[in-house]
């Protein structure tokens, strides 16, 4: 058991920053509500040091307060799929050159009306990411980035063509959860086609975790700050494990 | 004004020369042709509104009844039968509208007398040049009276709730924080739509559809407020994507102020078909031009991207095409709002002269233009104390060079669409930046051969040669082969492709007619 | 019954930005681990959406977290000495000379070893603070300010001296509590000279509330923003209110 | 250096004239006396340390012992007697020390011959100064070693929980984060101690008691992380307040690297008499000399008790105050942290302008001096946000005017003494900003006759109208009147007044006089 509490200069004075908006006039009484509402969340101290107005009937606060709630630290399990032991493309390709033994096929695209491929180019295309090399530029891999704003439909029908191993999608807004929406919409029609065991579906964009994605069905889910060497490496050790089983 | 950077003024003559030459024959290719989105702004012009029960918009019928018609219907211009159809039932044009609505199909009248067509159709267009020039001259009146009371550059703040009575709320709230300009976010893939939906609307993604109820309301509630705070508060919308000259036209009978335009962000950013997108955009523009409204044009997304850095010569070769594309449709340069942006990597050394340098110059090499500056979005993340100090940067450097339109960035910008607090802190920050360092343009001078004036200058020489490139290639080839931003669009591949029209020999269009007397146009 | 939320841009949405360090190393586990600390503070929901080492053993995080939680706002009670109703210093003036009908008298200081002058001065030097001048420039008030780091124990004698109406004092360091420990000794030194009764005594600072101050012992406290108006206001009223009683 | 701010050669060279003319008397009347703590500050470099069982540190003790013995003992020098006890006693020095703590009184020893003394003397100097020696030899090879690897400006960040073994938690992450200055604050009040307290301590408010043990476990910590990080961290402390040369004493023996240290602040701000702050000054700062310490100046002060734009005359006219008293201290410009502070009121128009031009003026007024810049801090507000943006600005004008020693700005200044995290974002923002607009220094010049340069030009006016006025009143009479700091400070008035102490005939002390020859300061 380690017990860990939030840290401002002292071990577990339990100091956290607040900031938020009600729809109430700024004032006094404003303030007196911003504290008593932290406090309600359970914190033991909370000094509101700053109000602003908004609007006529909106005001912004910033408030500090203290905690004593804890966490076990030990209790924690991490749900993230881009481990710190990741293989690089020259590992991945020599993986895959003893383990799997043919090249390995992946096809990718920002589905449903999402066009921000910024993040799924940082994956697959050739130059990469931070000097981190996208599966294009794996001997070992054929990639596919079909690119902005393609229907979950034609991905499907286009990774039966090239008979990929794995799908990755990306999805980036989020706003009334409409990455859940496709997402789901994406298992859903590769189950109805009997489709979903043929695939390792990867999901991934700045707003999904692993935990998110794996609910919805998906393989894995990757997250802010991935390299192309994360999601390679989970396909290919994947594969492998679906041949053994 | 004097200079900074001492950019030779023979290479920025070469290179608007080389824009002309560039624009030259797409000028010549889109005057020969229309779209359906075109005939539909026209139709709008003409009055025509509302939408049938399944919620297709009257201009969308009037055109595919066209259309399924005769195939070649069209290449007369829509406005012929719809006119013809006023004539022939002497309604007024709410009535002939709901009639369309309810299944009146123009397509199956013959035609009257062309001279009765004819009449009929100019009373249309004193009708909206009426209208539409009121609003011209109410925003005049207005920001008269309000002289001086807005923010130098100009402050403007998004709202993108998807709900127009909440976005309602959230401008009156930004207005009396001190925002200028309030910009309306669209809905995801709006842009995609090839109709403008009708009537009200509070389900949208992302941001509101663009509808002209929506307009009405948001321009209603800007007013007000403006009279409050007795600044005029400019409205913009999004006269781009499939519907761009509607969307104009739109905007220009509710008075909308301002326009994200511009002649090839479609093309490349939204894979819209590269003929239908010049077409689209140039008779949008004349009608920004005849309503005053000011054009976003879209640099910025060259920059989110490609490396802000390396293509920095994009965003100019851009701006030179897209004040070319704007003056051929009549716009002239204090109504061209070019676009540009503060998006590189925070952590290159220097970054912050590069990015002076790039605003300066684009400030000295289009004078006249409200230039209009984009915020850091690409580098934004999750760590909102480093993002309020990247804005709090960029609010220096469009002050620090005199920038037009000023597009508040937001902490949060890699979180969530702006919470009221994220906009009220962007405003603060900017109205402090701002007021502090006030007078800075005017006292400070570049290092002859600094970092700054040396980047200028090898930017403007890739420019010219990527110009040249272009020239040489000729635009529509050289946007096949992906010479802009990255991607590759096939000249016949893309969407709204088949809503391209070739004009006919009889092509009747009053309303582009007007505009083009009016702006000038005239051959 | 008003019941307000915290609001992002949707009426009662609930948002909430948080940031906090954990001691513990910056990592997928301490992402989760400060994840789950939110959530115990009764949110519904949270995004962790930065972390980063702040050394070893130490990483920072920013949240988003929705809450549901919510206040009835017309139950709050503001508890603000400085109201929006006070005089400026023609009305004070005025009111001394019709209610009172002598000039009063006022003394102040940073007592204990608080040198924070700035903020005493700004309610009682000549020229004041912000276009609200000070006690020093009331026709109806003698002002004594005795600067900083004042004893309790001389205060007293030279309010006495003086024959003061009110005591002033300012507040600003707040470490280790050091404004209560004073405070409270003013409070108890005037009490065992059986002089607590004599004075209108009055505490400000930026951390000092009214609650505070009452609680302490003193009529009234004053926060961040007082101005000579507030002080005065309440002073006039307070010694009208004592010659009825 | 090449000069924006064309300041006239002739006004700053009347103005330096005008700080010797006003410190010409002062530095005789200075020479002429000792005090308590200088006397303290001898015997700690002999090597007198420890305490008593009520903490009376052994320094403390024999000073005590000699004026109770006889008033006019100490105008003999104390370390006459505590040099005479050790002959006497054949002790080393840690013998005499635990002798004196135990109640062995110095002063009723009847002098040895004069000849031991100053033989005995002569060896404690060599000691002494071998070890001072030592240190600074150290840090130059560490310097030598890490060079290139330090920010610039030196970034300089506070550490204060009052418990100095969790001061080293905070210092080492500081460190860590890429900080290259330590400050140890001390707790409120310890300045108006008329000792310096004995061993490490773990009980401060706002700040953690200077020790020389504290210094010590500091110092080995910085070290440490220093060696890991590659870079050579300094440590500073406040040779200020009632013990200025003792504290000044200690960092020259436990190799602190800078030291607060003003010659006027202890006047000014913590109401210590005039005379004791003037002859206690000197002494520090020889010894600061000596170590190769840095001083650091308390201008920012002046700008926290009166308004910054008015009174920027005052932070110059200190400025050359300090530098003044400093070279007749033998401290060299380059040891010279002259300060300032970026203290404006934000809501200045202009504002930005006017700190650029402060803070450029003192750099070429100062070329050699590593500026100590001061953050924000009265201004600052529990608006974290805005805070923040203060921040930025200022880490700005500091890289753009190339300070020597920036003092980071929390976010949370007008909230709590700094959290690790604000400390964090502190470093990040100035690493951001600093790194992005590296280079503008050079590559930047003022337009003549612009409000920059005007500002100067206008403050060095007013600062030698200032001084004038001193010169004409004499310094003392002026401190007296409230001339500076709108503070008025009576001559025999103040704290620690009865601790001045005229120097004899005989006055012996064989440090001052080895610190004169080595620093050049001999008549
Ligand atoms: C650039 C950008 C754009 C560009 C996109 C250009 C392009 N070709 O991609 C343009 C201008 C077109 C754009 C438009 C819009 N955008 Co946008 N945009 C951004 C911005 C600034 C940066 C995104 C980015 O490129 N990040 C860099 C990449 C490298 O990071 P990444 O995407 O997270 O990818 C990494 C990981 O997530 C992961 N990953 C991502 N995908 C995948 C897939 C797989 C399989 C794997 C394994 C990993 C993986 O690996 C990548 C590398 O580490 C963000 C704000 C921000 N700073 O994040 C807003 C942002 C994403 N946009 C947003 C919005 C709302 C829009 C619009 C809807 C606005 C509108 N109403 O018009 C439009 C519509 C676009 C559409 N139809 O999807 C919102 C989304 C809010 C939300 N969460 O719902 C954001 C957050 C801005 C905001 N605060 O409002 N946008
Ligand atoms: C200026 C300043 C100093 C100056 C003070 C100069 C002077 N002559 O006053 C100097 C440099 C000397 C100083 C020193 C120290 N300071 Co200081 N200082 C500040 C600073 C930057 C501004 C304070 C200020 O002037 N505010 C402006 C005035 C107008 O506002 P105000 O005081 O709140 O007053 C208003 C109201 O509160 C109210 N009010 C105040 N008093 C009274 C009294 C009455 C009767 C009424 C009715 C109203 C009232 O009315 C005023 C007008 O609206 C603050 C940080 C900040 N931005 O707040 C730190 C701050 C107050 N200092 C702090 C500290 C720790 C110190 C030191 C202890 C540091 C050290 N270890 O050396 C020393 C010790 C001083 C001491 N012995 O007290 C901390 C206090 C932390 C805490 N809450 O405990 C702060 C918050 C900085 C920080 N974040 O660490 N400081
Ligand atoms: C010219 C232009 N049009 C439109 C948009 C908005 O995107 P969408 O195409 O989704 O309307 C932008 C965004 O940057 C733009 O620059
Ligand atoms: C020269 C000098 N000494 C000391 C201090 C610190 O205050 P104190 O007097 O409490 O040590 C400062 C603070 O600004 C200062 O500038």
């Amino acid at each position: 058991m380690h017990v860990v509490r939030p840290y401002g200069d002292t071990m577990d004075d339990g100091k956290v920053q607040l900031s938020f908006t009600l729809p109430v006039p700024n004032g006094a009484k404003g303030r007196e509500a911003a504290r008593k509402l932290v406090l309600s969340w359970g914190f033991k101290e909370c000094e509101v040091v700053h109000s602003t107005v908004l609007a006529d009937d909106f005001s912004m606060y910033v408030a500090y307060a203290k905690t004593e709630q804890s966490i076990d630290y030990d209790s924690v399990v991490a749900d993230e799929a881009s481990a710190d032991a990741s293989m690089d493309m020259e590992a991945v390709d020599a993986f895959i050159k003893e383990h799997i033994g043919r090249k390995i096929v992946v096809v990718g695209a920002c589905t449903g009306f999402d066009a921000h491929t910024v993040g799924i180019d940082a994956i697959m295309n050739m130059k990469g990411f931070n000097h981190h090399y996208g599966l294009e530029r794996y001997t070992g891999i054929d990639a596919y980035n079909l690119g902005a704003q393609v229907p979950n439909e034609k991905l499907i029908d286009y990774a039966l063509k090239v008979k990929a191993d794995a799908i990755l999608i990306s999805q980036v807004v989020t706003q009334k959860d409409t990455h859940i929406h496709n997402m789901t919409e994406f298992v859903e029609l590769l189950e109805a086609k009997g489709l979903r065991e043929r695939f390792i579906c990867v999901a991934g964009g700045p707003r999904i975790g692993n935990k998110l994605a794996v609910e919805l069905g998906f393989d894995v889910g990757f997250g802010r700050g991935t390299y192309a060497d994360d999601v390679a490496t989970f396909i290919v050790k994947k594969i492998v494990e679906k041949q053994k089983a | 004004m004097s200079t900074k950077l001492h950019l030779p003024k023979e290479s920025i003559d070469h290179a608007r020369q080389l824009a002309r030459a560039i624009a030259s024959p797409v000028v010549d290719f889109i005057d020969k042709h229309s779209s359906v989105t075109v005939e539909r702004a026209a139709l709008r012009l003409a009055g025509a509104d509302g939408a049938n029960p399944d919620g297709v918009p009257v201009p969308n019928l009037v055109v595919d009844q066209l259309r399924a018609a005769d195939p070649t219907m069209l290449e007369d211009g829509a406005v012929l039968r719809y006119v013809n159809a006023l004539v022939r039932t002497g309604d007024s044009v709410g009535a002939l509208n709901a009639r369309v609505a309810a299944g009146y199909n123009v397509a199956q009248q013959p035609l009257v007398d062309r001279e009765k067509i004819v009449k009929k159709a100019a009373e249309l267009v004193t009708t909206a040049a009426d209208r539409i020039k009121g609003n011209r001259a109410h925003r005049e009146l207005k920001q008269e009276e309000f002289h001086g009371r807005n923010n130098s550059p100009l402050l403007y703040l998004i709202v993108a709730t998807g709900n127009i009575y909440e976005d309602v709320k959230q401008a009156r709230a930004a207005a009396s924080q001190g925002a200028d300009v309030i910009a309306v976010i669209r809905t995801t893939a709006q842009s995609l739509l090839d109709y403008v939906p009708f009537g009200p609307t509070t389900e949208g993604f992302g941001g509101t559809y663009a509808t002209q109820e929506n307009f009405r309301i948001m321009r209603a509630a800007l007013d007000e407020v403006g009279e409050k705070e007795k600044r005029y508060i400019l409205l913009t919308n999004y006269a781009s994507g499939l519907c761009m000259p509607e969307i104009a036209a739109m905007g220009a009978l509710e008075r909308l102020d301002m326009m994200l335009n511009d002649s090839m962000y479609g093309i490349l950013f939204r894979d819209i078909n590269m003929y239908r997108t010049f077409v689209d955009q140039k008779f949008s523009r004349m009608i920004d031009a005849y309503a005053g409204s000011i054009i976003n044009t879209g640099e910025d997304n060259y920059l989110t991207t490609s490396d802000a850095f390396e293509k920095a010569y994009t965003v100019l070769a851009s701006q030179f095409l897209n004040e070319r594309f704007a003056y051929s449709a009549g716009l002239p340069a204090r109504l061209q709002g070019l676009g540009h942006a503060f998006e590189m990597d925070p952590s290159i050394k220097n970054g912050f002269l590069y990015e002076l340098s790039q605003a300066q110059m684009a400030r000295e090499i289009f004078p006249e233009h409200p230039l209009k500056y984009m915020p850091p979005t690409k580098f934004m993340s999750g760590d909102v104390f480093k993002g309020l100090a990247m804005n709090t940067l960029f609010n220096f450097v469009s002050k620090a060079t005199n920038q037009g339109i000023h597009l508040l960035g937001m902490l949060t910008e890699a979180v969530h669409t702006p919470f009221m607090m994220d906009r009220f802190l962007a405003v603060d920050n900017a109205r402090y930046v701002m007021n502090n360092m006030e007078g800075f343009y005017d006292d400070i001078e570049f290092k002859k051969d600094g970092i700054i004036v040396n980047r200028a200058h090898d930017v403007l020489t890739k420019t010219i040669s990527f110009m040249e490139e272009v020239e040489k290639t000729g635009l529509f080839d050289a946007i096949e082969q992906g010479l802009f931003a990255e991607v590759k669009r096939p000249k016949d591949g893309g969407k709204g492709f088949e809503g391209l029209i070739k004009k006919g020999p009889a092509y009747f269009n009053p309303f582009e007619d007007h505009l083009k007397r009016e702006l000038g146009l005239e051959r």
